[in-house]
């Protein structure tokens, strides 16, 4: 999958942005959204966020967890515990890329925000190489990987999944097929 | 030693790892085929005389000749569906309609097996969700943004857009497109898509 | 990229070839050391050092893996074909030592892929030499993935140069998620480009007319 | 505001024919599961073209109610994004749709005939139709450049062992929807021996295709 995709999911998510604008009910074939009043703060998919965002039509306010304080905290366990703690968000990676290059003005502390995400996904990512060698080395067949995210996964998942099936292709080979008609000996 | 001929087409596509479609080897597609037919009529006289005079002691040279067929067969007909496999991204990527320099690249019955492609794949476009239609060869991305400021690379003269308007593509100007219009002239290289 | 439209037959890995696909092909061109257990009457100048009419019984050539695998009977021996040293047992034991010292380019470079056509002829040492394959592709994993993920820009020849065709597939395929994952991080991933073809095709076009 | 785009055009809810109601963002959310099933799955799916269609009359309903609204309506480029949106999704899941037919046409085409009265089609008709046009142009260039002028023993390639099947022992990614009890792992070395495992809704796995390929199809579990 490539990232832009990912992103892309990333998009549906809610925020809650506050229009300077009024505007009625939208019945979208996804949803209704608004009704939309000046100053009143309402909720609406990220892609919408920042087209208005981009026209200067509201402000956008950060998810609970894009804050200083509960970053830190999540960084310091995630760096002490061996196994994948909680994300932040699903889409923790997307949602900081997009709002801090498109509504960082509404985010207090955004450059402190983005390192402690980059530390955040640095040590995940470091963790998901960990557990990818020592799948391929005990031969498991089966593992959860419930705090994963799919920005995570989408980073490592053909090389991971190729290198998989080679094994698999390897370890056929101690049990070779029978008399199989085999048309590519030539 | 045999099945030189037809390793060596294979070596030509597999050199050009990144799709792209060199010359047809017609003269390189013969020759594994002449080597073909003399390999074929050597075993059948030798099979012949197996026979007739029971030389059985011919019959591992009759089996190596007929793997050498084989091979020959194999490398021929991957060489061909390989060089398939590029013309279909051609489709994709160019669209419908291929430049010169690459039907220059195509033997006539790749171009009428691109022709018939371009038929079935627009036929089962045309038949998605009733009368209207879907282009799947656009919207190869995630939408960003409805319009995109887009460079002009070369000209490429009148251009519509949904609304009726006609603009003038010309080298170096730059407009700002609805960008689903204008996807496939920038895959083809004659816009470029500005960042801003 | 999502976006390239090429995408041709891959390769079996293991014991299985595909039929169509190029890099089977050239793998199965890999030449083996041979000897002949009957004469083949008639075809004589496939083997250049004599210039008699046959090849005669016992005979030592090198025939390419397509044809002896083609060749090969287990009742009625037309040739034996001899293990490639790699996948004997000194080297065998190297690799079992520490898999990350063996330059599997120079050895190879289809370390694994022959290997695993060689458990097509009968020997009793192939539950050994199947072992020893994935045993190594295991013990290099981790080295693949390192480079693959970290080597992003910086010169990767030397690191590339000592893998196996297999495994420089996997490392192109780690690079490519981490290219990807890099180049949206700095936003270029939603900007709409040419066809890497019609570059290519560009490029060429430039080199053609070149004097 | 124009009236054309109140109406929420959700004509999909009174459509008897239709087994379960659905509203249009349960029909959107269909269409994204069918999408990142068929992306991430090894093999083709099961044909969802009665989402596609009615996912195409969304499309069309709400593009026809655009044409009638003002120049510089508010509301209207909203809808502009989500259709875009989702003619990407779309496009998109018809695309390596067509792709996996084209990589594995034989097989396709092999298991289209030798289905079941009854069983569903995993090719729509249209599918279908490009499926089988592709084998017969395939099949007759390949005989007239180079099959028809060989020996007359090589005439012939048996294209269902030439073009690889899908490996459905590839490994694959997935998030539970639906609770599962008792799922047999098979070992992967002589050494280990097959164990079972639950599937607890929201959990994610990493597992190979072949042991959940009925929980794809059911909707238990979503390929992520």
């Amino acid at each position: 999958m490539d990232p832009s995709e990912v992103e892309f999911l990333a998009e549906k998510e809610f925020v809650k942005i506050i229009p300077n604008f009024s505007l009625d009910k939208i019945y979208l074939i996804g949803g209704d959204l608004g009704p939309f009043n000046p100053g009143l703060p309402v909720d609406v998919p990220v892609w919408l966020a920042l087209n208005l965002k981009q026209r200067q039509k509201c402000r956008i306010l950060p998810p609970e967890w894009m804050d200083v304080e509960k970053l830190e905290a999540m960084r310091e366990l995630e760096r002490r515990e061996e196994a994948f703690a909680p994300a932040p968000s699903p889409y923790y990676m997307e949602l900081t890329k997009l709002l801090l290059n498109h509504a960082s003005d509404n985010i207090p502390k955004a450059d402190e925000i983005r390192t402690l995400v980059k530390d955040i996904w640095d040590t995940r990512i470091a963790k998901l190489r960990l557990s990818a060698d020592s799948f391929i080395r005990q031969q498991e067949a089966h593992a959860q990987l419930d705090n994963l995210t799919l920005m995570e996964i989408n980073t490592i998942r053909q090389f991971l999944l190729d290198s998989l099936n080679c094994m698999y292709k390897l370890r056929s080979n101690r049990q070779p097929a029978s008399a199989k008609s085999r048309l590519a000996d030539y | 030693m045999f099945c030189e001929k037809a390793v060596e087409l294979i070596r030509e596509l597999h050199r050009m790892t990144d799709g792209q479609l060199p010359a047809f080897n017609e003269d390189g597609v013969r020759q594994v085929l002449q080597e073909m037919e003399a390999l074929y009529e050597q075993n059948q006289a030798d099979v012949n005389e197996a026979k007739s005079v029971g030389r059985a002691d011919l019959i591992p040279s009759i089996k190596l000749r007929h793997c050498c067929l084989l091979r020959n067969q194999r490398c021929v007909v991957a060489y061909l569906y390989d060089r398939l496999l590029r013309i279909r991204a051609l489709r994709w990527e160019y669209g419908s309609v291929l430049p010169a320099n690459i039907r220059f690249h195509m033997s006539a019955e790749e171009v009428q097996w691109f022709g018939q492609y371009k038929k079935s794949l627009a036929s089962f476009m045309r038949s998605i969700g009733g009368e209207e239609g879907l282009d799947i060869t656009q919207d190869m991305k995630p939408p960003k943004s409805l319009y995109i400021q887009v460079r002009c690379l070369k000209d490429h003269g009148e251009f519509e857009i949904d609304d009726g308007t006609v603009i003038l593509l010309k080298k170096n100007s730059q407009h700002f497109l609805p960008r689903w219009k204008c996807e496939q002239l920038i895959r083809q290289g004659v816009l470029e898509h500005v960042m801003s | 990229m999502d976006t390239h439209s090429y995408f041709p037959v891959t390769p079996g890995v293991g014991m299985e070839e595909n039929f169509l696909s190029l890099d089977d092909i050239l793998l199965s061109q890999e030449r083996l050391p041979v000897r002949t257990e009957c004469v083949f009457p008639r075809l004589g100048f496939l083997e250049k050092s004599s210039d008699s009419q046959d090849i005669a019984e016992g005979t030592k050539m090198e025939f390419p893996l397509w044809l002896s695998k083609g060749l090969y009977e287990k009742k009625r021996k037309v040739l034996s074909v001899e293990l490639p040293k790699v996948y004997k047992e000194g080297w065998r034991t190297v690799f079992t030592a520490d898999p990350n010292v063996v330059d599997l380019h120079k050895m190879g470079p289809y370390y694994y892929g022959l290997g695993s056509q060689m458990l097509h002829f009968d020997n009793p040492e192939n539950p050994d030499i199947a072992k020893t394959l994935l045993q190594t592709f295991i013990g290099r994993f981790r080295r693949t993935m390192d480079s693959s993920q970290n080597a992003y820009n910086e010169d990767t020849s030397v690191l590339v140069g000592r893998l196996d065709c297999l495994e420089k597939v996997l490392f192109r395929s780690g690079q490519n998620g981490l290219n990807g994952f890099q180049s949206w991080e700095k936003g270029q991933a939603s900007q709409l480009t040419a066809s890497g073809l019609v570059l290519n095709y560009r490029k060429r076009k430039l080199v053609d007319v070149q004097p | 505001m124009s009236d054309a785009l109140s109406e929420d055009g959700s004509d999909i809810n009174q459509d008897d024919s239709q087994e379960e109601v659905m509203t249009p963002a349960e029909l959107i959310a269909k269409l994204e599961e069918a999408w990142l099933n068929e992306k991430f799955s090894p093999e083709l799916l099961e044909n969802r073209s009665e989402v596609v269609e009615c996912v195409m009359e969304q499309l069309t309903h709400m593009e026809a109610n655009l044409q009638r609204v003002k120049k510089g309506d508010a509301k209207a480029g909203f809808h502009r994004m989500e259709i875009d949106r989702i003619r990407f999704v779309l496009s998109s899941y018809l695309r390596s749709r067509l792709q996996k037919i084209e990589k594995f046409f034989p097989h396709v085409l092999e298991r289209e005939k030798s289905r079941g009265e009854g069983q569903p089609s995993l090719l729509s008709p249209e599918e279908f139709a490009f499926a089988k046009e592709y084998y017969a142009n395939t099949e007759t260039y390949l005989r007239a450049v180079a099959l028809k002028r060989m020996p007359p023993n090589l005439q012939a390639v048996d294209m269902l062992k030439a073009v690889p099947e899908p490996c459905l022992d590839s490994f694959v990614f997935l998030r539970v929807k639906e609770q599962q009890e008792n799922i047999l792992i098979e070992p992967e070395t002589d050494e280990q021996r097959d164990f079972v495992v639950d599937l607890e809704e929201g959990s994610q796995h990493l597992m190979r295709y072949r042991t959940i390929a009925p929980l794809v199809s059911s909707g238990a579990v979503q390929l992520i």
